[in-house]
């Protein structure tokens, strides 16, 4: 049994943000409610409102525009993971959606509950953080566009204000002949939650060289982290066996050093080399090949 | 890098409470148009016991198992018929049906030696019809029925049994249980040596069954079991603190599922034992047993250490591993 | 009397050994099985269980005028309303029904709260005061075994003790080519039934019948009547379907606790835990701390095991001194030993209960015996399989407890064939 | 707070009735409509036991708030067999002995149905995935793949080549 509250199902975006500017003590916004209803039948919150995004449908839909890749907030996991255009140089997105829970979580939940949740575990991540995603986030009479990385305070926290609603994810197209990955790995091979995740994005140059790295790993510090030297040193290389162990090393000295000394750390620090390895094989399976 | 091992794991096990009486009762009443209704105390919790007690009666009447209902676990009704636990209700509580179904089937076969004027012994029932030396008969079982009723006799049956055991003394000796199942398994695992992650890739697992009253029953079991000795093994644990349970949802206590399970080869194996009904011993709870056993010497084999508490995690794979070489990975020592 | 069943094997053709569909199966497929808390009675209540949140303290006093202020609360239950015996257990009658003197682990049940809805029952739970006096708890058995430990259930922990002796154990030590010893530790694990419990009950005609889910009917309607003190004839207990058990659901969880419900308030009253409530009340697997030693000759043969079990039973005896027993007579395996020395013990701790669990306390022994099996075998740069058929029972063979097997000995078939199996399957190549 | 009017189909029939809306699909389904096909095992998502079709794809009736599935065509097992009938996955899991104690066999029934109505031949790691949020402690899910695998073949008139 859940705890009563006031339920709002406002019919357009201006009278959702006119509720979430006027409507008294705490509220909360519902868009796919894996995370919400659990947490409101533990107890764990008790908000006055719950303001259901249900009716907004122009939230729902990915678009490709401009150069940009535009995902509403309330695009659930099977669509991700269902979206053929995202087959290509963006796999590592429906990748990592396929990995969220199981079927029935992913028709439910949805890419907005999963940055606003900013769980250090969030499948969809460090993903979009490769992407180097923003966030655009409304209130009544005002909007502002943020860095995902900027947004993401760790440990379930964010900059959202009460009174705003995070109404879509935007990141540059990556280039045709770029390739990506998701490797997470959990305890199971469902319903798991991450105990480390990475994503990576490779852009091959002509020449068969690492034009541009791009890795981010989950679950290791509060929110998704860069790997700037592992970046660094796939950059204008050529993928191949020895290359891999440098980077694959370079990720485990990263993550050692972010982790300190919690408990999980001798495991995660030695775990992270086989997620990295299988990630970069995955992008680019020259590095698995001896050349 | 990924390194398989193989590993064996075997197992006997006592059908019923140890050293002490169980019983189990059944109520039988072959009804005038032929069909049954069994009354059981025998709890089908999801391991088929209704199913296996319906073939048991069916079989001993020579009646299809349609023709069969088993009304269970109702004390307004049924006798007692002991725990579903201890892989005792086919065993037992199967006894007591065959015992219940032989009574009300002993009435019949009199009247119907009566009948034919032939010896009761040398008759069965099969099909609806009688028997007699191997031969199927014209007189059906519903007219016999009929001659039964018209002399005002019913053909009911109330059986029970009681495992032939003995209590052990205080140097333990006794005979515990009146018979024993027994399994091999094995278990082909792989373990990633930089995650840690062991996974099952292939389970072959042999049950001396006694018979398999009902083999896709049996083989459900196995399978289960299987699956259950793999949580046990692998992933499997309730984490407490001063007596609380820190891990009381699925969430946080995890279980394998779909996409964790392994192939599993069920082999059923038949030695029948003549105290079971039509053979049959047990196999609820043998289905488990090694299974973590197997798991946890295939791990030995994969990698040369091995592991002595349960369950074998990701963590304390990667913290053995680390520490191979500095002599935690003993062998037998020779004396 | 007791009666055997006879073999049979030239009757029951066709229907035995055939893969018939399960006689409860459409309506599982259909979702018209009734479980119990599908069931509906008019005029029914609700219950639910006010529980302790400390590990071992004595229980001073229950107020529950506030909660009985709740509107649509109907009665708050303690110990005190109790007709009957306040302990039941399936071989030491030593758990309360609703704790009347001490409390002995997270969980025990305080006060039953009976309601006309889940809003009441939410609401009435937080609102009964309890005063209680905390007491130092015991969590492990090796601290509940040290001298001086406080004793949970007035005499020492130790609920029960099996030994098996058979030869002389020791001496064969001696005479060993090789002797391993080793400790195993295994953990506490849940039966994660997929169906919580959940019961049922109405009075009618001066009998009271419960739909519960359980694995021994008849055993709750001891239980039942004893608590209500009312003959057995007076108590119906109806097995629902039952979404799994796998030993779970042996011991009493919902239905004394109805039966005092319906037949102090007279009305039906139906309880369904949840699955946190099922994962934290429910009885455990035994933790087992397991010393082994095993020794054979220099062929792999079996010479001697000496075992130490320790089970770790927690608050309440439920299966445990069972369990215990079970897994001493399984301790040395499916192996002919000519010398045995076997001791498990059955400790109380203020840990959750453990009690019955598919295998009995089998699974904790086999992971020790055969991991011992393989030590030995390599030991010795044996064969697993070799090993154990060496030393498997035989038609003849006796068990640790001196018990003769005569027929129906299946182990070595059972090795024989998972080996061929497996090497049908290419998981054992030629190279074993 | 006031009660929010649900309408909905339900298993092809339309349903109208006033929810209080702190209350979920899964409450409204078994308590209100009286269907109790749909079990409760977790309450937050974790075992797929009230696992019901919303627009056809598979959804926790625990973790819907009931206003959020007004407006839907909502299927329980209760709606998945024609009258007096049974549906070839019904039909296959009863063949397969893919059911246990029947507590997780609705939802893995609806999970199965979700994916052979839009794929009916399916891999067997298609399969498992499809019932990867649905537990089952019963079975080890062998003999509950193989009864997808059958229904699929049933479903597509090559049920009695299997």
């Amino acid at each position: 049994m859940l705890q009563p509250f006031n339920y709002h199902q406002p019919s357009s975006m201006e009278e959702a943000l006119s509720l979430m500017a006027t409507l008294p003590g705490p509220k909360k916004v519902l868009a796919g409610g894996t995370d919400l209803v659990p947490a409101l039948r533990r107890g764990e919150l008790s908000p006055a409102h719950v303001v259901s995004l249900k009716q907004l449908a122009e939230m729902r839909e990915i678009k490709i525009k401009e150069g940009r890749v535009h995902i509403g907030a309330l695009v659930t996991f099977s669509q991700l993971a269902e979206f053929r255009p995202f087959r290509g140089p963006h796999n590592l997105l429906a990748e990592a959606a396929l990995q969220v829970g199981g079927p029935q979580i992913r028709s439910q939940g949805t890419i907005g509950g999963n940055i606003v949740n900013a769980s250090p575990a969030g499948d969809l991540l460090p993903p979009l953080v490769a992407l180097e995603a923003e966030v655009r986030l409304c209130r009544a009479g005002g909007e502002r566009v943020l860095p995902l990385d900027e947004f993401l305070k760790g440990l379930g926290r964010t900059c959202i204000e009460q009174e705003e609603i995070l109404t879509e994810a935007v990141f540059p197209v990556l280039p045709g002949q770029a390739a990506s990955s998701f490797v997470k790995l959990g305890r199971r091979n469902s319903l798991a939650i991450s105990r480390i995740s990475m994503a990576a994005i490779l852009v091959p140059g002509a020449t068969g060289i690492i034009e541009e790295a791009r890795l981010a790993l989950g679950a290791v510090a509060p929110k998704p982290v860069r790997v700037p030297r592992a970046e660094a040193l796939l950059k204008g290389r050529r993928p191949d066996p020895s290359l891999l162990e440098e980077a694959v090393t370079a990720v485990a000295e990263t993550v050692a050093a972010t982790l300190g000394d919690r408990p999980s750390a001798p495991y995660k620090k030695v775990a992270v080399r086989g997620v990295a390895r299988e990630a970069l094989i995955k992008a680019a399976p020259q590095f698995g090949c001896k050349l | 890098m990924k390194k398989r091992g193989i590993g064996v794991g075997c197992m006997f096990y006592g059908i019923g409470n140890t050293g002490m009486p169980n019983p189990a009762g059944a109520f039988l009443d072959l009804t005038d148009d032929g069909t049954v209704l069994v009354l059981t105390g025998c709890a089908d919790i999801g391991q088929g016991s209704s199913t296996v007690l319906a073939q048991i009666a069916a079989g001993e009447l020579g009646v299809n198992i349609e023709d069969v209902l088993v009304v269970a676990g109702d004390t307004g009704v049924s006798p007692d018929a002991g725990a579903t636990s201890a892989s005792r209700q086919t065993y037992i509580s199967g006894n007591a049906v065959l015992l219940a179904a032989r009574q009300a089937k002993e009435v019949l076969l009199e009247e119907a030696a009566g009948i034919m004027a032939a010896a009761a012994s040398d008759l069965c029932l099969r099909d609806g019809h009688v028997w007699r030396a191997g031969e199927k008969t014209p007189l059906t079982v519903k007219e016999v029925l009929a001659a039964c009723r018209k002399k005002g006799k019913l053909t009911l049956g109330s059986g029970w049994f009681n495992p032939e055991t003995t209590g052990m003394d205080e140097t333990g000796r006794g005979a515990p249980y009146a018979t024993y199942s027994y399994a091999t398994q094995v278990a082909e695992i792989e373990v990633d040596t930089e995650t840690g992650k062991v996974s099952v890739l292939r389970l072959v697992a042999a049950h001396d069954v006694g018979r398999a009253i009902n083999p896709k029953s049996v083989e459900g079991q196995i399978e289960g079991g299987c699956l259950m000795g793999i949580g046990y093994a692998l992933l499997e644990e309730v984490k407490l603190t001063e007596g609380r349970i820190g891990n009381p949802r699925y969430a946080e206590y995890l279980l394998p599922m779909s996409l964790d399970v392994p192939e599993i080869h069920a082999i059923i194996v038949e030695e029948p034992e003549i105290t079971g009904p039509f053979g049959a011993k047990g196999v609820g709870e043998p289905a488990l047993i090694p299974t973590a056993a197997a798991i946890a010497n295939a791990v030995a084999d994969a990698l040369g250490v091995r592991f002595y508490d349960l369950p074998i995690t990701p963590e304390k794979i990667l913290a053995a591993l680390s520490a191979k070489g500095d002599g935690s990975a003993r062998m037998g020592e020779i004396t | 009397m007791n009666r055997r069943g006879s073999g049979c094997l030239k009757d029951g053709p066709g229907v035995i050994g055939r893969n018939c569909r399960r006689v409860d199966g459409i309506a599982k497929v259909k979702g018209s099985a009734f479980f119990a808390a599908d069931r509906k009675i008019d005029g029914m209540l609700l219950a639910r269980v006010l529980r302790s949140r400390v590990p071992h303290a004595v229980l001073n006093k229950i107020d529950a005028r506030s909660a009985l202020e709740v509107p649509g609360v109907v009665a708050v239950y303690t110990a005190s309303d109790i007709p009957g015996e306040n302990r039941v257990g399936i071989i030491v009658k030593d758990e309360p029904v609703l704790v009347d003197d001490r409390i002995r682990r997270v969980g025990d049940a305080l006060a039953l709260v009976v309601a006309e809805s889940e809003e009441a029952l939410a609401a009435a739970l937080p609102a009964i005061k309890v005063w209680y006096e905390e007491l130092p708890g015991i969590f492990s058995p090796a601290q509940a075994m040290a001298g001086g430990a406080p004793a949970i259930h007035g005499q020492g922990n130790i609920q029960s003790v099996t030994r098996i002796v058979k030869g002389d154990a020791d001496s064969a030590l001696k005479e060993a080519r090789v002797v391993i010893s080793r400790r195993y530790t295994t953990q506490m694990v849940e039966h994660a039934y997929l169906e919580p419990e959940a019961g049922l009950a109405a009075v009618e005609d001066g009998q009271v019948t419960i739909w519960a889910s359980t694995q021994n009917p008849h055993y709750d309607r001891r239980e039942v009547a004893r608590v209500l003190g009312i003959g057995q004839n007076r108590v119906r207990v109806v097995q629902a379907p039952t979404g799994g058990g796998f030993g779970g659901k042996l011991d009493i969880s919902v239905q004394c606790l109805l039966g005092l419900a319906a037949w102090k308030s007279g009305r039906p009253v139906r309880m369904v835990y949840s699955r946190e409530e099922s994962m934290e009340f429910s009885p455990k697997r035994h933790p087992c701390v397991i010393d082994y030693t095993s020794a054979c000759d220099g062929d792999g043969r079996l010479l001697a095991v000496k075992v130490k079990i320790v089970g770790d039973t927690g608050a309440y005896a439920s299966y445990g001194p069972a369990t215990l027993k079970r897994a001493a007579v399984h301790a040395s395996g499916p192996y002919q030993v000519p010398n045995v020395f076997i001791e498990a013990y059955c400790v109380y701790t203020n840990n959750p209960t453990a009690g019955a669990m598919r295998g009995f306390g089998v699974p904790q022994v086999a992971f020790a015996h055969e991991s011992q099996m393989d030590l030995l075998a390599g030991a010795l740069g044996l064969d697993p399989f070799t090993i154990r058929l060496r030393n498997c029972f035989q038609p003849g063979s006796a068990t640790a407890t001196g018990q003769r097997l005569i027929q129906s000995v299946g182990i070595g078939q059972t090795i024989e064939q998972a080996r061929a199996g497996a090497v049908q399957l290419g998981v054992l190549g030629g190279k074993r | 707070m006031k009660p929010f009017r649900f309408t909905a189909t339900i298993n092809g029939r339309p349903v109208d009735l006033p929810v209080n809306p702190h209350r979920r699909l899964l409450d409204v389904i078994r308590d209100d409509l009286g269907l109790t096909g749909t079990k409760e095992g977790c309450g937050e998502g974790e075992c797929g036991a009230c696992t019901v079709l919303l627009n056809g794809r598979p959804v926790n009736a625990c973790l819907v708030l009931a206003p959020e599935a007004a407006g839907c065509e909502i299927t329980t097992i209760e709606g998945v067999a024609p009258e007096g009938g049974l549906h070839p996955i019904q039909e296959a899991f009863l063949e397969a002995g893919a059911v246990q104690c029947g507590y997780c066999t609705p939802g893995m029934i609806l999970a199965a149905k979700a994916l052979l109505d839009k794929d009916l031949s399916p891999t067997d790691q298609a399969i498992k995935t499809a019932v990867s949020g649905n537990l089952c402690r019963c079975t080890g899910y062998i003999k509950i793949i193989e009864a997808v695998r059958l229904a699929a073949a049933k479903l597509s008139g090559e049920g009695d080549a299997v």
